[in-house]
């Protein structure tokens, strides 16, 4: 399952869906808005998307991923829109019967929508903003 | 033949706009159309080089030729997650 | 937060109380009965614990991985009982500022809890029951 | 002095009590406890050697000297998680 969404998503949701008969470790990772950047303190995050594009590219990396790793299901949840500080940004979650195809599964996952994934997130500060670049 | 661009986050903030239309001759190739947006809108000259693109929602080389109706993409560095 | 206990958790709410408000990423692992082992279908688990140093254990290591790891918070969830195929076994959440931080601690905890902390699982059959050992 | 021993999981099943209670003579060393437990319940033998233990729940050595109200357990390869 892949969504781009402005609405925030249940955790306990997402997990219960991708357990299968054979599941035997599910991991997932969420990404928050953190309060603080580089010592000021962030007001708000705007991401914004490609969306239909977004969307092939993560349907590509979850195929990948499903060929490259020994796992089951996988779901990924990007919301866009105006976040703040503690708000959920992303959710990747797997489920295998191994733990270690999940684990890797999932990082790799994340750091690739990092690199691929037309996303972007403005940071809005007190007294100015800035659009977020990744380090290579 | 036309196309469409699209502009987003840095991008879309220089050129004002988060798309346009724009009427091209038959054969043109994604690197000139590069080259001539960078003309019409200098700041996005130097921002990230090569700027990174996607035609019909691929990414794409700057070499292919473009085809009535395509729409092009131009994407600053990403950052989601 | 370590906790063992015959009561299911509920991942959406442990993973709300392991947030800060420098809190970017948080990472999960959950353990779950598998249906099949080996080819065969198991009919249950029973989960045995020398709880009172198995708590103790469980603190010991969560201590080690907040001195080891740049995380936040830990959360450490162990069922105990009679459980079956789809259950949750156990819970291991960690927030941290940057995401790898959260994975590697993640990883070691699971990995760690299953060489020292005194838990036990037998799995029973239809025709038989075995008490688990972890391959070394 | 007295002490008390715990089983856990197949020691458990094998010895066929969770906790015994034994009468040991002062400076006792675990060695010796677990030897003689070994005698008592013949099938503590050879499953995993040496046995794994902990006194007052903590993991403990062989050579470590008893102590009377010690809490001593016999475990197994752990399983958890």
């Amino acid at each position: 399952m892949i969504i781009i969404s402005r609405n925030d998503f249940s955790v306990g949701d997402v997990l219960s869906k991708i357990r299968t008969s054979k599941t035997g470790a599910i991991v997932s990772f969420v990404g928050v808005v953190r309060g603080e950047e580089k010592g000021k303190k962030l007001v708000k995050m705007e991401i914004e998307a490609y969306e239909e594009m977004a969307e092939k590219e993560l349907i590509k990396l979850k195929d990948h991923a499903l060929k490259k790793f020994d796992v089951q299901e996988i779901i990924i949840w990007h919301r866009v829109g105006t976040l703040f500080p503690g708000d959920n940004i992303v959710l990747i979650a797997v489920s295998s019967a191994h733990r270690k195809d999940a684990f890797a599964a999932t990082q790799f996952l994340i750091d690739e929508l990092k690199k691929v994934v037309p996303l972007w997130k403005k940071e809005v500060y007190e007294d100015g903003e800035e659009w977020v670049e990744e380090k290579k | 033949m036309k196309v469409k661009i699209k502009f987003f986050a840095s991008y879309r903030e220089i050129v004002g706009k988060h798309e346009i239309t724009m009427d091209l001759k038959q054969g043109t190739k994604l690197s000139d159309l590069i080259e001539d947006l960078k003309c019409r809108y200098p700041r996005l000259q130097g921002f990230t080089d090569p700027i990174v693109t996607s035609v019909n929602k691929k990414y794409a080389r700057d070499d292919v030729i473009l085809n009535d109706g395509d729409e092009i993409a131009l994407l600053p560095p990403v950052s989601g997650g």
